[in-house]
């Protein structure tokens, strides 16, 4: 390499109280290459991101740009020497509308509104209040807000951890783009396809410290698995479906059955079973009612019309408790949503044990004290900073919000994305945890935004698009690409090219196809 | 594994981190410095009888503490506490008057859980905001006890002798208050850590979403919490008539701001989620030592206030820097 | 028209509440006419400012209850400073005044960004300090207004050209309060400045990492607050002409119409119209209630239940509307 | 039966003085047989809330209003505006700045000279005494405050102690009685602004010495005097029927009697129970029935007509 790095830093150290969240960490950036930054839940990547655009101060470390020594102090600082990160929680102010938003930044407008056709959201309302729109739509206009004022170096926070495939897509091919005007970008990611579809480069940190420097060839993802995890190595295809396929023979009676099932105007007419001992896949692209199901099966919204059945009785839920009496418990995918951030993990995890008015009394210790040992073990939760959740890494975090149920013994689950944000470890960890659940005969609903993840857990993929049951068929016809093709709403069989992810070699072009989504029909 | 206990932690850090981990240390080294200044201005000013005349007077201070400590926890606030104890208090020596103690003592409890039912129903079901809402029924509370008062003026009142017994007696040197005082600290103590309703406070002040996703009833926690506030106010409100022995209309008002400062300085933060009652108790004979030191300094009322207010300011910055520590 | 009833929905509907309220007004009291309401615009004027200083900090995500300890230095030091002393010193003594308010106000949120004490305790803490240097200034109500001083809020507006029923409607101290508050605010909205005092009281970490500089801002909204606060202590002077040591209702009033007027409590939403237009309802309701000749002690009631009805309404819509 | 609207004004509510004082209004409003309504604005507020009050009243077309003012100046503008509308205005306790309003109050200069006087000559001449004053910043409390310096300057050995103001709180004065008792500073006298029984009760309780007190003729306090064993004090006449009073002098002015002088003042009276004579007085005064913050002057001969069952019914015409 003969190209003076953009940004190099090194022996960057940052502590919380007893909790070193970095202790060595160095990356160095090329102009024009998208490097990416890898590293298991909890090895410091946000961390080290925050730092670098100023967002915390490091208590060690040196930070160089372009050669030069800077100290940057605020994000305001970061931004003026061109660095600009996109968060892993979105950054918009919520009470403004993106218009102030933009204005507040100092974002060029009509560069902003540029980019966002181009990630794929050809009619956002620039009025509309940040608070109102969709997580996953907020990501991408962070991003276009980043990209709208050209920044040298774009450093992306699990940007697409959020991100429905078809968004997914766009984004990764306007970063590809990046690199090539010769900016950089500091890309992490938990999905390796997205890793070698995309990167040049790739830094690996572990317990806060840099372990290595790989160039993204074919084959290198099995090193970077081993870089992260240490002398760790997992089987990365474990998935114990095997067991749960032979023990099949199909209750009569299924554990839930939803009919007709209509949510305001997302939701039309949702029908389909799930047995015990089951683990059925629900996919969908963004917005096509996924969000309204989950929460109408979890308690949290009133359906406008269909049934739900639970064990052949009909149930109606006004409150999370009734569906929680019923057995379904709802993990969502935005773990904020689910963890009392300041209290401990034992708390968290113990929560649904004080709900009902009846178990207000004295708390029994030393009988939750065990089930909550348990369920922890079973997770393998980090549990060096439990005194508060928020301390956590986010996939421990998002481990809690799992373990909750695993230690309340609930017989359904309902997980939306719950791998959102894990590392390739953890999640082989709960894929084989959610296998196990079906292997008591216990049943999990299980919506998940990679694809991929479908043929690991899943006997059965309910397709749901424009808040219809498309199609609903077994795992083994659950290729990515007919899922893809599936998602999209297109018939089985039909052939079409979609997107990169589909085809990590295909050019850029190919992925502007017809059948563009983004809009919700 | 990433925990840096390799090289020696210096002895300030050390002790920092010590006490950050036992927040009640340095509240009572506070408190303690306090009445070693006392002591300087006053040589002989510490003795038992101030000791017993400062507890009485933070007792009902520290109950009604306990009231916004409760409430904070899940991010409200319990302005009304002042108008329940005053409506109690009131009540309570008008009705025994001419009605049976236990009669008196009903009536006087009455207006106290009406409002806590009526705080606790606005703040859990409507979502109003709490200081508001306890705003608003202190206003309410305080114009009907002063329609009350009207049809009262004829028959007088009477200080029950149980509650003078309580609120002013000292046995071996001892305030009575605390036979009173000491099981209920210790009760809520008992709540706050080791029951499930003590556990949904904390939770519901951290993320409500969330415990309602675990299947809490917040309406059902926020009006149970809301009606124990209201209770606890009424009884101190009791207590308080028999240390002061004057029924007023506005007996118990000067004791909420105190008593969300008590709170504050106790370390239990206003925006829920966090804190505990023994740093309140703390923080509520705290504040009544200030108030004697600020007696005995011979200076202007104006001055008086303004150091009230810095000492206030200044201990509640102090412990934040040493308890925040991480 | 539609985003406008969306954003504005809640000050609208207060505007009719008081239209409504005007009426019934008429009704109790046929004479009720110019004057009366000159009246009122006068008892509204104090009230307005404090809940203007209220507003701004609300809308940062803060609360300050030292608005009211803030008013009573003010006057006091206005009416302390101007008794006994020649028209013209009055010129210097409103700017002086109101610097003591900017720079006072900054100091509240100097100790806020400093402290990291939570900011309603840090204004208690201030509310003190402030009550004790009034009290240091003036021990006891006196002191003197300037003469032209309170001219300005008495009589109406002589608008050329107007016919003169009309003339009588615009008193001389809506004009002020109206040419205060939009010097100060209409600017505001519209800068960055403004932006990111809502930014703040949306969200701290978002406007952080959006680049908004967190601190100054509060520090900026505190000082903006104690600048309103001294308007209030001025126009009490100017309708008393004198200066009073000991606080009046502002606090609580001003926390109450604040959140009549639609700000949230949490901070990031809302106008200062909503809040200013809910002090004109509540004065306007306490002069229906001397009409009436109601039991005093009963209008503490009525306060009280509209404060708790009008807000759990806005509850109850909202409620709705999510539902919808 | 009547014929007028009264309007009444006033700033402190539910303490007892003032409720004594709004009570002596209604009843002397019914005892007249010539009110036909009473508008009371009666809250607790400052002078400028007061002036919104009094701006509302004029709104409403009272024929006279009768005012307890929160502050004799800052309710100027009010007054003027008042009378310009031809309304009467009687000022009652304390005093107004606006010439056209007639006064009638209890000479609060007095009523502290008074009884500062006679505690310092019980006192001996000399020693320490403890100057419990009332709500800062209000303007009787600084009237009362010309009265207590200037029996001071006639006793050069009587030196004060401390210097607290209550805020007229019962509570407060209590406590601060407690602290300043903790000190063990030896004191040889309690001058106290009104705020009297808790003082005894807290003497007694803590079994201090019990020092010479001056308080107001509250029903509580003159009790005390006769029934706490060696207890010496006197009572200092201040009678919220005050508000009787203003009303009987606004019904005149509108009947067309209209008095010599714009300001009348009604003598303060010092009952004591060092002497025979005045314990005789005191024993006639006391009134058990009465609540303890309630002054036991309920009436004032020549200004009031009610009866004392009327006043403590509390109700005006019309109720
Ligand atoms: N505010 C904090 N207080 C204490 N510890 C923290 C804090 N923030 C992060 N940590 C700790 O620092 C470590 C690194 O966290 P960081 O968020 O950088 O991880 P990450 O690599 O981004 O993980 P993930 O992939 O789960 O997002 C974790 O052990 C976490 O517990
Ligand atoms: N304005 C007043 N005029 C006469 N006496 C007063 C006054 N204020 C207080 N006092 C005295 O204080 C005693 C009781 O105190 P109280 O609490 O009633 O004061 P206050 O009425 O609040 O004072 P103020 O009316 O001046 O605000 C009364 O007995 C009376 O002697
Ligand atoms: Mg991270
Ligand atoms: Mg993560």
């Amino acid at each position: 390499m003969t190209t003076s790095p953009l940004l190099d830093a090194t022996g960057v150290a940052k502590n919380y109280g007893a909790v070193a969240a970095l202790r060595n960490a160095s990356l160095s950036v090329l102009p024009g290459e998208v490097h990416a930054l890898m590293g298991a839940n909890g090895a410091g990547k946000s961390t080290l991101v925050k730092i670098l655009t100023g967002a915390i101060s490091a208590n060690a470390g040196r930070i160089l740009i372009r050669g030069e020594a800077r100290d940057i102090r605020s994000p305001a600082a970061a931004r003026r020497a061109g660095l600009l990160p996109v968060y892993q929680e979105p950054s918009l102010i919520p009470d403004l509308d993106v218009l102030s938003n933009l204005r507040l930044t100092g974002t060029p407008v009509e560069p902003f509104r540029a980019w966002v056709r181009e990630l794929g959201i050809p009619d956002l309302d620039i009025r509309e209040t940040a608070r109102d729109i969709p997580l996953a739509v907020l990501r991408v206009l962070d991003l276009a807000r980043a990209l709208a004022v050209e920044p040298d170096v774009l450093l992306l926070d699990e940007m697409t951890a959020a991100l429905p495939a078809n968004l997914a897509e766009k984004v990764l091919e306007v970063v590809r783009r990046q690199g090539d005007s010769g900016r950089a970008v500091i890309f992490i990611s938990h999905r390796f396809v997205e890793i070698s579809a995309l990167c040049d480069r790739a830094t690996v940190l572990r317990d806060g410290e840099t372990v290595g420097v790989v160039d993204i060839v074919p084959g290198v993802e099995e090193k970077i698995v081993e870089l992260m995890l240490g002398t760790r190595i997992v089987k990365t295809h474990v998935a114990a479906r095997s067991a749960a396929q032979k023990a099949a023979p199909a209750p009569a009676r299924p554990r839930l059955a939803v009919r007709n099932l209509r949510v305001g105007t997302k939701l039309n007419d949702v029908s389909f079973d799930l047995a015990d001992g089951e683990v059925a896949g629900a996919v969908a692209l963004e917005g096509q009612g996924q969000d309204e199901l989950f929460a109408a099966l979890a308690g949290s919204i009133r359906p406008s019309g269909g049934a739900i059945e639970v064990d052949g009785q009909p149930v109606k839920f006004s409150h999370p408790i009734d569906a929680i009496r019923a057995g379904l418990a709802y993990v969502p995918g935005d773990r904020a949503e689910a963890l009392a951030m300041q209290r401990s993990v034992r708390e968290n995890i113990a929560l649904p044990f004080s709900a009902a008015l009846r178990n207000w009394g004295p708390i029994a210790m030393r009988q939750e004290r065990a089930k909550v040992v348990s369920a922890i073990e079973r997770l393998q939760i980090d549990t060096r900073a439990q005194g508060e959740v928020q301390r956590l890494s986010g996939g421990n975090q998002q481990k809690v919000t799992i373990a909750r149920w695993i230690a309340a013994d609930t017989r359904t689950l309902l997980c939306f994305d719950p791998t959102r944000g894990i590392d390739v470890g953890t999640k082989q960890e709960i894929y084989k945890l959610l296998r196990e659940v079906a292997g008591h005969g216990k049943s999990v609903l299980f919506y998940t935004s990679e694809l991929e993840e479908v043929q690991r857990v899943c006997d059965r993929v309910i397709v749901i698009f424009g808040g219809r049951v498309v199609d609903i068929f077994p795992v083994e016809e659950a290729d990515e690409p007919t899922l893809m093709r599936a998602a999209y709403g297109l018939p089985r069989g039909a052939k079409a090219d979609i997107g990169i992810l589909a085809d990590p070699h295909s050019s850029p072009e190919t992925s502007n196809s017809p059948n563009s989504p983004g809009a919700t029909p | 594994m990433s925990t840096t206990a390799i090289q020696p932690v210096p002895f300030g850090r050390r002790l920092k981190r010590f006490m950050a981990d036992r927040p009640l240390i340095p509240l009572i080294i506070l408190l303690v410095i306090l009445v070693v200044i006392l002591q300087i201005l006053r040589p002989g000013i510490v003795n038992e009888r101030w000791i017993a005349n400062t507890i009485k007077f933070a007792i009902p201070l520290a109950i009604l503490a306990g009231c916004q400590t409760m409430t904070m926890l899940t991010g409200g606030i319990d302005l009304s506490v002042g108008t329940v104890a005053t409506m109690s208090a009131f009540i309570m020596a008008t009705q025994v008057v001419n009605q049976d103690p236990a009669v008196a003592f009903l009536l006087a409890m009455m207006p106290a859980v009406l409002i806590g039912l009526v705080n606790g129903i606005g703040v859990g079901v409507f979502r109003v905001h709490p200081l508001i809402m306890t705003l608003g029924t202190s206003l309410i509370g305080t114009g009907c006890l002063q329609v009350y008062q009207r049809t009262v003026i004829a028959s007088g009142a009477k200080i029950p002798d149980v509650l003078a017994w309580l609120g002013t007696g000292l046995t071996y040197g001892v305030p009575n208050a605390l036979l009173l005082f000491v099981p209920l600290a210790a009760l809520i103590v008992f709540t706050l850590s080791r029951t499930g309703f003590g556990r949904l406070l904390y939770a519901v002040g951290d993320n409500e979403r969330a415990t309602r996703l675990s299947g809490v009833q917040y309406w059902q926690v926020i009006t149970a919490l809301y009606v124990i506030s209201s209770v606890l106010a009424g009884i101190t409100g009791l207590l308080y008539i028999g240390l002061i022995k004057a029924p007023s209309l506005s007996l118990a008002e000067p004791l909420v701001l105190p008593s969300v400062a008590a709170a504050v300085i106790g370390g239990t933060s206003i925006f829920g989620g966090r804190g505990g009652y023994t740093g309140t108790i703390i923080g509520a004979l705290i504040l009544t030592v200030l108030t004697t030191l600020l007696t005995i300094l011979q200076m202007p009322e104006g001055a008086r206030r303004i150091l009230f207010g810095l000492i206030v300011l200044f201990v509640t910055a102090a412990y934040l820097r040493i308890v925040e520590e991480r | 028209m539609s985003y406008f009833l969306r954003r504005q929905g809640w000050v609208f509907g207060l505007f009719v509440l008081f239209v409504a309220l005007f009426i019934v007004t008429r009704l109790i009291q046929p004479a009720y006419g110019s004057g009366d309401f000159g009246s009122l615009v006068r008892a509204v004027l104090p009230y307005a400012f404090a809940v203007a200083a209220q507003t701004v900090v609300v809308i940062a995500g803060g609360i300050d209850l030292s608005v009211a300890a803030m008013m009573a230095l003010t006057s006091v030091t206005a009416a302390s400073m101007m008794a006994g002393a020649s028209e013209e010193y009055a010129l210097f003594v409103v700017p002086f005044v109101l610097a003591i308010g900017l720079v006072l106000g900054a100091v509240n949120g100097m100790l806020i960004v400093v402290t990291r004490v939570p900011d309603i305790v840090v204004t208690l803490a201030t509310l003190f300090v402030l009550q004790g240097a009034a009290l240091l200034v003036l021990d006891a109500p006196g002191g003197a207004g300037a003469e032209w001083l309170k001219a300005l809020i008495s009589g109406t507006v002589p608008v050329p050209g107007l016919p003169d029923g009309i003339d009588a409607w615009l008193p001389k101290a809506l004009l002020l309060l109206i040419v205060c508050v939009c010097i100060i605010w209409i600017p505001l909205r519209r800068s960055r400045l403004g932006l990111s005092i809502y930014a703040i009281g949306s969200s701290e970490l978002a406007a952080f990492r959006s680049g908004v500089p967190v601190a100054r801002t509060r520090i900026i909204a505190y000082a903006l607050s104690g600048l309103f606060a001294a308007f209030g202590g001025l126009a009490l002077t100017m309708s008393t002409g004198i200066g009073a040591p000991i606080p009046g209702p502002y606090l609580l009033a001003s926390v109450a119409a604040v959140v009549l007027g639609g700000v949230a409590l949490g901070g990031g939403k809302g106008g200062l119209l909503g809040p200013i237009v809910a002090v004109f309802v509540l004065r306007l309701v306490r002069t229906d209630l001397t009409l009436l000749a109601i039991d005093p002690n009963v209008t503490a009631i009525i306060e009280g239940a509209i404060m708790v009805a009008v807000v759990m309404f806005g509850a109850f819509i909202t409620m709705r509307g999510r539902q919808s | 039966a009547g014929k007028y609207t009264i309007g009444i004004s006033n700033t402190v509510q539910g303490n007892g003085w003032r409720e004594e004082m709004v009570c002596a209004m209604k009843a002397q409003a019914l005892a007249s047989g010539e009110v036909a309504k009473l508008n009371i604005a009666h809250r607790n507020t400052d002078a400028a809330g007061q002036l919104e009050d009094i701006r509302n009243l004029i709104s409403a077309k009272v024929d006279a209003i009768v005012v307890n003012p929160a502050d004799p100046a800052g309710i100027k503008a009010g007054l003027e505006e008042a009378t310009k509308a031809g309304i009467v205005v009687v000022a009652v306790d304390q005093a107004v700045t606006e010439p056209s309003a007639y006064i009638i109050s209890n000479n609060q200069e007095q009523y502290a000279y008074l009884g500062a006087k006679w505690l310092f000559g019980q006192m001996g001449g000399k020693g320490e005494v403890f100057y419990m004053r009332g709500a800062a910043g209000a303007s009787a409390d600084s009237d009362r405050d010309k009265g207590f310096k200037k029996a001071l300057a006639e006793f050069p050995d009587v030196k004060v102690a401390q210097e607290v103001f209550t805020g007229w709180q019962q509570d407060q004065a209590k406590q601060q009685m407690l602290s300043f008792l903790a000190t063990g500073t030896p004191i040889n006298g309690i001058w106290t602004s009104g705020i009297d029984n808790v003082i005894v009760d807290a003497l007694v309780e803590s079994q201090a010495p019990l020092v010479p007190i001056v308080g107001a003729d509250n029903a509580g306090f003159v009790g005390q005097l006769s029934s706490v064993k060696g207890l010496v004090g006197a009572a200092v006449t201040n009678p919220g029927s005050i508000g009787g009073a203003g009303v009987t002098l606004a019904l005149q002015i509108l009947d067309g009697k209209k008095p010599a002088q714009q300001t009348v003042l009604v003598e303060p009276q010092l009952w004591e129970n060092a002497t025979d004579e005045g314990k005789a007085k005191l024993k006639a005064a006391a009134d058990p029935s009465l609540s303890p913050e309630w002054p036991v002057s309920i009436s004032i001969p020549d200004w009031t007509t009610y009866t004392k069952d009327q006043i403590v019914a509390c109700k005006g015409p019309g109720e």
